[in-house]
C-alpha cells in the first residue's frame, strides 16, 4: 500500500480521541492506537462514518481511544455487534478489536460464523498470550507450560493457532502485525480496511505487565520476518495454513492470506436480495391484509 | 342449534387430523364465525399421534373451551394420549373409527358417559370413494360440513387451495372423499344436532365481512412489520421460530435482514448492534434461549438501546416440556440481569394482542431507550384464532428520539434529563459520534467508576419508565367496577379468566378483572385503584409459583383475601375451577361478615 | 490512647501504599489487635493512585469504619481521587507530604477542617536513608509504627519475609528506611495522641494467640477445601478471580482438578458433569458471568444436581463499575432462570463468615441436590480481614445420598419422596445408571411431556427446600428482642449495620437487627417472628432497588413502616446514616402514637 | 479393527436401553445407535462405567437409548460436561454425540478448547446439515443457496466445514462415517473411542423428513469412497486437510488423521499432578491454618 489518495486531508490525529488511554506505560496497545489511527487516516472515512466495536480487555478499550462511534460492548461479543451494525447499515466502516481472551476464548464461538458469514468488517486482535485486565491469567495463546496465577504449576493445554484457525474458516483476507513494526502494521490494517470482505490482522501486542518475557517488542524485533522477505504468495492458501503452524515459535509479519478474488460478501447478497423483492412489498400499515381468511 | 361449539379431533400423526382442522378454521372464519384452533402432538417429530381441538362460534371467543362438544377418534388410542387436553364429558358427542373394531363399550373414559357415540366408517369411506384410506381427514371434514352446516363449498375451495400443487388428481380424490363424509353425515344424523347458529350479520344476505386468522407468532411478526422493524436476528426454538421464518420471508422487503445467528447470544448481539446503528430491531426465542440472552438484555439496558425480544414461553426450566405452554418465566423477565436493570415486560392475553403489544413493545423501546421483553406462551403463539380487523389507526408508530443540530453542538449521548430520556445518535450522523458502552459512564460516555455519577445514571435508567406505570391503556379491566371479589390473570389465561367471570357474573356473583399487559415495571397505582373495595380474589397464572401474585406484592400491598391460584404448564385451567373458587372466597367473606355482626360470645 | 482506629492512605501506583497496609495488618493482627484492611484502585492496571484504609482495634470490628482518623497522603492529588472513600472530618489527622511544596491551606476539603495537620518529608527521608525515594511506604511504616505505638520488629519481620526474595540489599534499604520514619515520628509527636491501647490479653505476657488474616476470596476457596470441594471450573472475573487462583494452587494436592474454561458456560458446564461424575464441585464468577451462566444453573435445577456458584458482586449492570462494591445482584440470584426455578441463595457478611458459609452452601447443595448462590460481594471478598480461629467442628461436612443396595434393586433416580429428595447414584455406580436431562422426565429419568407428572417434579423440586427455611442458625438476631424498631441488612452491609444497632443502642433507641445469611428462599416464619411487635425499621443495602426489602415483600407482609434503605454501588453507607434514619423513624412513630392518644378533633 | 477381544461377552444389545428412539422412521440415527452399541460391544466396558453426554437435537436424544449413564443436556454443551465428567473420574469412558447444530453452531466455541487440552473423549456428530428437532432451519453445514422455513429464498452463507476445523484445531483423530456403511461406521467408532485422546468422528446421518435430497442414504451409497480406497496415509495431517477441503462435495469415509504419537491428554496430566503435589496437602479440616497471621 504505498500510492494512497490523501486529498481528504485527513490524518492519523483527526481519529484519536480526548481520552486519554489508561493502558500501562510500554503496553503494545498504544502502538496498535497509532497504526489504527494512521490506517484510517490512509483510507479517509470521517470518522462518524466508522462504527468501532470491541468486547471488554485492555485492548478492549481502543474504540474509546478514537474519534469513531465506539461501542465497548461484552466480553467476547465484539464480532456479533459488529455483524449486526454492518447488517443495518452496509455504507458504515466496521471495525472491530479485542484480545486473544476476548476473540479466542469466550468469544470464539463467533469467529467462524462472521467468517463463513462474510460480511465486511476488519477484526484486529492484539494477542498477548495473557489476560491483561483482569491481572495475568492464562489466555488461550499462552503458550504451554506457561505459569500465571491461574496456572500455578503450569498450564497443560495446547494453544490455540489464530491465523490457523481463521484460515481454516475461510477468511478471504489474513495477516499479522506488530508494534514493533509500526509501519508495516498499518500497512496491513489498512490493507485488510480496504479488502472488501472479512478481514483478520492477528496483532502480537505485548503486555508489558503480566506477558511473559518472548512476548515483548524487544524480543520481536530480534525474531521477526516478514512474510515478503519469505517471497511467500499470499494468492497460496495451503502455503498460509503451512506457514501458519509455526504461531508461537517463528513471527512472520504481513498478509498471509489474500483471496485473489474476492467473494460476494452477505451485506451484499442481502442488499441485492432488498432490492429484488422491495417490490413484492406490501405497506407496512396494511401488513395484516396479509392474514385476513379468503 | 348451538352458537358455540367445540370439536377435538386426534389421530395418527400420518392421518392428516391437523390440517383438516386448519381447512375447516378457514371455512368457517370467511363463513364469519369466529374461532380458535388449538393443534397438539406427541414427542415424534414425525409420526405418532396428532391432535386439535376447534372452537367454532357466532360470538367472540377468548379461550379454546373446555368439555369437547363433539370429538373425532381416528384412533382410540391416540385420542386418549391428549389426555385432559381433548376432555370428554356428559355432553360430548363421539365420533370413533368403526373400522377399529371397537364398541361404544371399549371407549371408556374414566367416569364419564358421553351424551352419543357414533361409529363411522372413515377408513371405508375414504377407500371407497379414493381406493386408498389416504383421505380420512377429507372424509372427516365432509362429516363436520354436514353435521355443523357449515358451507362445504368453502372447505372444498380451502382443499383445493392447499392441495393444488400435488396434482388435479389428488385434489379430485380429496373432494370426492369429502363428498362422501357430507353424504354419509346426511344419512346419519346426529341425535343430538350440532348444527351451528348463522353467524352474526349472515341475515343480511352479504359476504360476511373479512376476518383475520392468524396465530401469536404470525402476529408478533406482523406487528414488528407495522412498527417498522428493519432487523431481525435469532436462533430457532420450539415455540418461537415461526417468527424467524416469517420475518425471513418478509423482511427483505422492506429493506431490512435477517440473521439466523449461531446461537441466541449472538442473535441478540447482532439486534443490539442494529439498534446501535440506528434501526428498529428484534429477536424471538423461548426460555432457554431467554436464560442465554440475559448478558446482552443487561448490555441494552446500560447503553440505552432500543430492541425488542419476544419470549414465547414453554414449560420450563431447563429444556422443559419444549412444546407444551407455561407462564413461569415473568420471574426471569424482569430480574435475569445482574445489577439495578429494570426493563419493561409485555405480555399479549390474545393472538390479536400479539400484533398491538409488539406495535406498543417497539414504542416503548425506541421512546425510552430499552430493551423490552414480549411474554407471549405457546398457547397463545400457536393457536389460530379468528378476529376482526383492527384499528390500526391508534396504534403509535414512533422513532427513536435524535438529538437536534443543536443538541450536537455539545453532544453528550447520556445527557440526564427530567425524564430520564437523552437524545440518541448512531453511526453515520455527523457530531453525534460517542462511545456505547456496558462500563457505567458519565453523561459522554466516558468510563466512570464514580459512585456519585452511577447513582445518577442508575436513578436516570430506572426513573424514564414511570411514565408506563400511568398508562391505563396497557390494563384492561371488565366486570363489576365495585366488586368485593377480583381477578388477575394475564397471557393466554386471560381468556379463561374472562370466561370464568361471564359465568360468575351469571351465576350472581360481584367479580372484576384486571388483565395486565404492562408486567413491570409494576404499575403501582393501577393495582391499588383496582383493588379498592376488593376483599378477595385470585391471581390466576399457569405457573408453580404463582409469579405475577409474588411480583404485585413486591410493590403493591394487596387485600388480605387475594390469593394466588396457579398450575404449572400443562395442566389446564378450566373456567369452572376459576368460578368456583370465587364462590369459595365469596362464601369465606359472608362467614368473616357474619362475625363482624354477630360478635363471638 | 484509642482502642480503635481508621487510618487512610493513598498515594500514586508505584508508592508501595497497599503494600505498606498489607504489613501493617499482618503486624498489627500479630500483636493480637483486630484488624480490616480494604484497598482501592483507580481504573489503570499499573500505575495510577491507590489507596488503602486500615482499621486497627482491641475489640472485633465489623465494618471498615467511616471518617478516618489518620490519613496520610503521599500525593494530595491522588489522596482526593478516592473521595468519599477516604473521608477526612473534624477528628482528622492529616499527614502529608511536605516535599510536595503544598502548604496545609492547599489541603482544601469541602466544610472540614482537620484536627491536626502534619507535612513530613516522606520523600526526603527516603533518599535520605537508602539514596532513593523508592522506600517511601518503608517510611510510612516507621511513623505508624511509633505513631501507633505498634512494634516495630513485627513489622520489620514482615518487610524482610515479603521482600527477602529481592536480595539483602533492598531488605537492608527498606529497613534503614522504616527506622528513619520510625526516629522522625519519635521526634515529631503528635499533638492529638494516636497511640493505640493494648490489645486485649497482652498484660499477661504471654503471646497473643494466633488470628486468621485473610480476605473473603481466600475464605470462599479455604471453605471449599474444607468442605471436600474436587473440582473448580470457571473463567477469570474480578474481583472474584482469586478464588481460582488460590483453589488452582491447593485443590491438585487433594486429588482435586481445576479447568480454566473457555468462558463462564463451559466453566459451570464443567461443574455439572464433574457433579454428575458424582464430586463436589465449585464455580465462581461476577455479574457478567453470572448472567452467562443462567442456563446451566437451570439445567442443574431440573437434573438435580449439586453445585455451588460464587457470585462476588460489582457495581452492574453489565460490565459497570469492575472494581467497586455492591448488592444488586440479588433478585438474579433468586430468579434468573426460566421456568419454576427456586435455588438457595446464600450471603456472607463477613470475610469468617466467607468460609462458613462456602461449607454450608455445599452441605445444602449435597443435602438438597440443587445448585447453590453464594452472594459475595466485593467489599468482602477483597478486604483483609482478622478475626479468631472459627471452631470449624461445629460445621458439617455432607456428601449426597447415594442408593443404598436395595434402592439400586429397582433404581429410580427421580424418585418423588415426601422430602423431595432423592438417592443418587453417579456414573461407576453399578445398577444406577439413569439418563440426567434437561427435560421434564419421570421418576425413571425418561423424557415426559405429560402435565401431571411435571406437575410432581416442579412441586418436588420446590418442596425439598422447605427444611432450609426453618434453619435459623442462618439468621443472627442482636439487639433488644421486643424492639419496635428494626434493621435488616445483608453481605457486607451488615457490618455497618451491627455499628449502627450499637450506636442507636447507645442512643436510647431500643432496636433489633436481623442478618439473613440464606437469602432465598424466603424464610417466611423467621422474618414473621422478628417482625413481631415491629412498627418501623430499614432495610438497608447497597443497590438502587433495595432487593431485599423487596423479596422479603413478596411472601411475607411487612410491618407498614418497614422502609428500604438503599443506595447503588461505591456509595458507602455510614453507620451515622442509618442511626440518623432510626431517630427519625422513631420520632414518627412517637408522632403516630400522639394520634392515637390524642383524637384529631 | 478386526482381531477384538470379545471375552466379555458383552453384545450391541447390551448398550440398548428399553427407551423406544421417538426418531421418524428412516432417520439415519438408528444406525449410528446400532453403530454405537456395536462399537461399545467391541471394547466391552461395562454400562455403567461409561457415561454418555448430549446436548439438544434429534441426535442428542441418543444417550437415552443406551444403556450407559446418560446426560441430556442443554443445547450445544455437551462437551462442556463431558470434560468435567472425565476430569472428575479419569476412569470412565466418556462419550459425547449430537448434532451439526448443536456442535459447530451453538457449541461451535468449545470445540476448539476440548479439542486443545486434548481430553480422553469420543465426540461424534451426527451430521445432518439441517436442523430436525426444531423441524428444519438451516444448519451450519446446510449447504450454500440451501432453502428452507428460515432460508426462504435461499441460504447466502459458506457452510461450516466440521472435518477442516478440527483438523485445525489439532485433534489427534479424526474420522468420518455414514450408515449407509454400518460395519465401517461401527469400526471407525471404536477406533475413535479406543485412541488415547480427543477423537472425533463427523457422521453423514441423514434427516429424512427435513434433509435434502443428497444426504440421503442413497445418494451416500452412490457417492461414498473410503479414505483406505484412496490409500490415504492418516498418518499425513496435511493431506489430511487436504482431503477434508472437499467436505459438502466428496463422501469419503474412514480416518482422515491418527495421530502417530498420541501427546499427553489433560486427564492423564491432571493425574500426574495430583499425584505429585498429594504430599504437600494438609489436611482439609486445618485449611485455615494456612491464613494464620504469623
Ligand atoms: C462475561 C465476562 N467474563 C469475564 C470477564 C472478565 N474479563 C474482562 S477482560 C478479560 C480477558 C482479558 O484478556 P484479553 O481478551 O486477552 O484482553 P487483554 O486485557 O489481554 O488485552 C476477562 C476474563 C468479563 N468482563 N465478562
Ligand atoms: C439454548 C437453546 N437454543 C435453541 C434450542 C432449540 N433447538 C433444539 S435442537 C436445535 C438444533 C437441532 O439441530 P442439530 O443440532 O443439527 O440436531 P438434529 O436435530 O438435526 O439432530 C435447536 C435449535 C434449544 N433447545 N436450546
Ligand atoms: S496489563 Fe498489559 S495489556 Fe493491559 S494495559 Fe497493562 S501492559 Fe497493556
Ligand atoms: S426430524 Fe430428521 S433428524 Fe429428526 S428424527 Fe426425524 S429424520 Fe431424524
Ligand atoms: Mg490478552
Ligand atoms: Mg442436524
Amino acid at each position: 500500500m504505498t500510492a494512497i489518495n490523501r486529498a481528504h486531508g485527513l490524518t492519523a490525529k483527526d481519529y484519536k480521541s480526548a481520552l486519554k488511554p489508561i493502558w500501562c506505560p510500554g503496553c503494545g496497545d498504544f502502538g496498535v492506537l497509532q497504526s489504527i489511527s494512521r490506517a484510517l487516516a490512509g483510507v479517509g472515512r470521517a470518522p462518524h462514518e466508522i462504527a468501532f466495536v470491541s468486547g471488554i480487555g485492555c485492548s478492549s478499550r481502543i474504540p474509546g481511544y478514537t474519534t469513531a462511534y465506539g461501542f465497548n460492548s461484552v466480553h467476547g461479543r465484539a464480532l456479533p455487534i459488529a455483524q449486526g451494525i454492518k447488517l443495518a447499515n452496509p455504507d458504515l466502516l466496521v471495525l472491530v478489536a479485542g484480545g486473544d481472551g476476548d476473540g479466542f476464548s469466550i468469544g470464539g464461538g463467533h469467529v467462524p460464523h462472521a467468517i463463513r458469514r462474510n460480511l465486511d468488517l476488519t477484526y484486529i486482535v492484539m494477542d498477548n498470550q495473557i489476560y491483561g485486565l483482569t491481572k495475568g491469567q492464562l489466555s488461550p495463546t499462552s503458550p504451554k507450560g506457561l505459569p500465571t496465577v491461574s496456572s500455578s504449576y503450569g498450564s497443560i493445554e495446547d494453544p490455540v493457532n489464530p491465523l490457523l484457525y481463521v484460515l481454516a474458516y475461510g477468511a478471504g483476507f489474513v495477516a499479522q502485525g506488530t508494534p514493533a513494526d509500526m509501519a508495516g502494521l498499518a500497512d496491513v490494517i489498512e490493507e485488510a480496511i480496504r479488502f472488501p470482505g472479512f478481514a483478520f490482522v492477528n496483532v502480537q501486542s505485548p503486555c508489558i505487565t503480566f506477558g511473559h518475557e518472548d512476548s515483548q517488542l524487544k524480543h520481536h524485533k530480534e525474531i521477526l520476518q516478514t512474510l515478503a522477505s519469505l517471497n511467500h504468495d499470499p494468492s497460496n492458501r495451503l502455503a498460509a495454513m503451512d506457514l501458519a503452524q509455526e504461531y508461537g515459535t517463528k513471527l512472520y509479519t504481513g498478509v498471509f492470506y489474500r483471496r485473489p478474488e474476492p467473494s460476494a460478501t452477505y451485506d451484499a447478497l442481502a442488499r441485492e436480495r432488498q432490492k429484488e423483492l422491495a417490490p413484492k412489498a406490501l405497506p407496512r400499515e396494511r401488513i395484516l391484509e396479509r392474514f385476513l381468511a379468503k | 342449534m348451538s352458537n358455540d361449539l367445540v370439536i377435538g379431533m386426534a389421530g395418527a400423526g400420518g392421518d392428516g387430523i391437523v390440517s383438516a382442522g386448519e381447512s375447516l378454521i378457514n371455512a368457517v372464519a370467511r363463513e364469519g364465525y369466529y374461532a380458535i384452533l388449538t393443534k397438539s402432538f406427541g414427542p415424534q417429530i414425525r409420526g405418532g399421534e396428532s391432535s386439535c381441538r376447534l372452537r367454532v362460534a357466532t360470538e367472540p371467543v377468548r379461550s379454546s373451551g373446555d368439555t369437547l362438544d363433539l370429538a373425532i377418534a381416528l384412533s382410540w388410542d391416540d385420542f386418549l394420549k391428549f389426555g385432559a387436553e381433548l376432555p370428554v364429558g356428559g355432553r360430548t358427542t363421539l365420533v370413533f373409527e368403526s373400522d377399529s373394531g371397537l364398541s361404544p363399550q371399549d371407549l371408556s373414559v374414566a367416569g364419564v358417559r358421553p351424551a352419543e357415540t357414533v361409529a363411522v366408517p372413515i377408513a371405508g369411506l375414504s377407500k371407497q370413494a379414493t381406493g386408498a384410506e389416504r383421505s380420512k381427514n377429507a372424509v372427516v371434514m365432509g362429516l363436520l360440513s354436514t353435521w355443523l352446516g357449515v358451507s362445504g363449498e368453502r372447505i372444498v375451495a380451502g382443499i383445493r387451495r392447499k392441495l393444488g400443487k400435488k396434482g388435479d388428481d389428488v385434489v379430485a380424490a380429496n373432494e370426492r372423499a369429502f363428498a362422501a363424509g357430507a353424504a354419509y353425515a346426511a344419512e346419519h344424523p346426529l341425535v343430538r344436532s350440532r348444527k351451528l347458529e348463522a353467524p352474526l350479520g349472515a341475515a343480511s344476505g352479504k359476504e360476511a365481512p373479512l376476518k383475520v386468522l392468524a396465530d401469536g407468532n404470525e402476529m408478533s411478526a406482523a406487528g414488528a412489520i407495522f412498527a417498522g422493524c428493519e432487523f431481525f436476528g435469532g436462533y430457532p426454538i420450539t415455540p418461537s421460530s415461526e417468527i424467524m421464518h416469517l420475518l425471513n420471508g418478509e423482511i427483505w422487503k422492506y429493506g431490512g435482514s435477517l440473521l439466523q445467528a449461531e446461537d441466541e447470544i449472538a442473535g441478540i448481539g447482532a439486534v443490539v448492534g442494529a439498534s446501535f446503528a440506528g434501526k428498529k430491531a428484534l429477536t424471538a426465542t423461548s426460555g432457554p434461549g431467554m436464560s442465554l440472552k440475559t448478558e446482552m438484555l443487561g448490555l441494552a439496558t446500560i447503553a440505552e438501546l432500543p430492541l425488542v425480544c419476544v419470549n414465547v414461553q414453554r414449560g420450563g426450566p431447563s429444556t422443559g416440556i419444549p412444546t407444551k405452554s407455561e407462564q413461569s418465566d415473568l420471574f426471569q423477565a424482569a430480574f435475569s440481569a445482574h445489577g439495578d436493570a429494570p426493563r419493561p415486560v409485555l405480555a399479549p392475553a390474545s393472538v390479536a394482542e400479539s400484533f398491538v403489544t409488539t406495535v406498543e413493545a417497539f414504542e416503548i423501546a425506541e421512546t425510552y431507550q430499552t430493551p423490552v421483553i414480549i411474554l407471549s406462551d405457546q398457547e397463545i403463539a400457536q393457536r389460530k384464532e379468528t378476529f376482526d380487523p383492527l384499528d390500526t389507526s391508534r396504534l403509535k408508530v414512533v422513532s427513536r428520539r435524535v438529538p437536534s443540530e443543536g443538541e450536537l453542538e455539545h453532544y453528550a449521548r447520556f445527557r440526564i434529563t427530567e425524564s430520564g430520556v437523552s437524545p440518541i445518535s448512531h453511526p453515520g450522523m455527523a457530531k453525534g459520534n460517542y462511545l456505547a458502552s456496558g462500563i457505567e459512564h458519565n453523561e459522554s460516555g466516558a468510563p466512570t467508576a464514580g459512585g456519585e455519577m452511577h447513582e445518577r445514571m442508575v436513578a436516570k435508567r430506572t426513573r424514564k419508565l414511570d411514565p408506563l406505570k400511568h398508562e391505563r391503556r396497557y390494563f384492561s379491566i371488565e366486570g363489576d367496577g365495585g366488586a368485593p371479589l377480583a381477578l388477575i390473570a394475564w397471557g393466554s389465561i386471560a381468556g379463561i379468566a374472562r370466561e370464568a367471570l361471564d359465568r360468575a357474573a351469571a351465576d350472581g356473583l360481584r367479580v372484576k378483572l384486571l388483565v395486565p399487559r404492562l408486567l413491570y415495571p409494576v404499575a403501582e397505582q393501577v393495582y391499588r385503584d383496582f383493588f379498592t373495595g376488593v376483599r378477595a380474589g385470585l391471581v390466576v397464572e399457569q405457573s408453580y409459583q404463582g409469579q405475577l401474585y409474588r411480583l404485585i406484592r413486591m410493590y403493591v400491598d394487596v387485600p388480605a383475601g387475594l390469593r394466588s391460584f396457579a398450575k404449572p404448564g400443562s395442566n389446564p385451567i378450566l373456567a369452572s375451577e376459576i368460578t368456583e373458587r370465587l364462590l369459595g372466597l365469596s362464601a369465606e367473606l359472608q362467614r368473616q361478615r357474619q362475625n363482624e355482626v354477630e360478635p363471638q360470645e
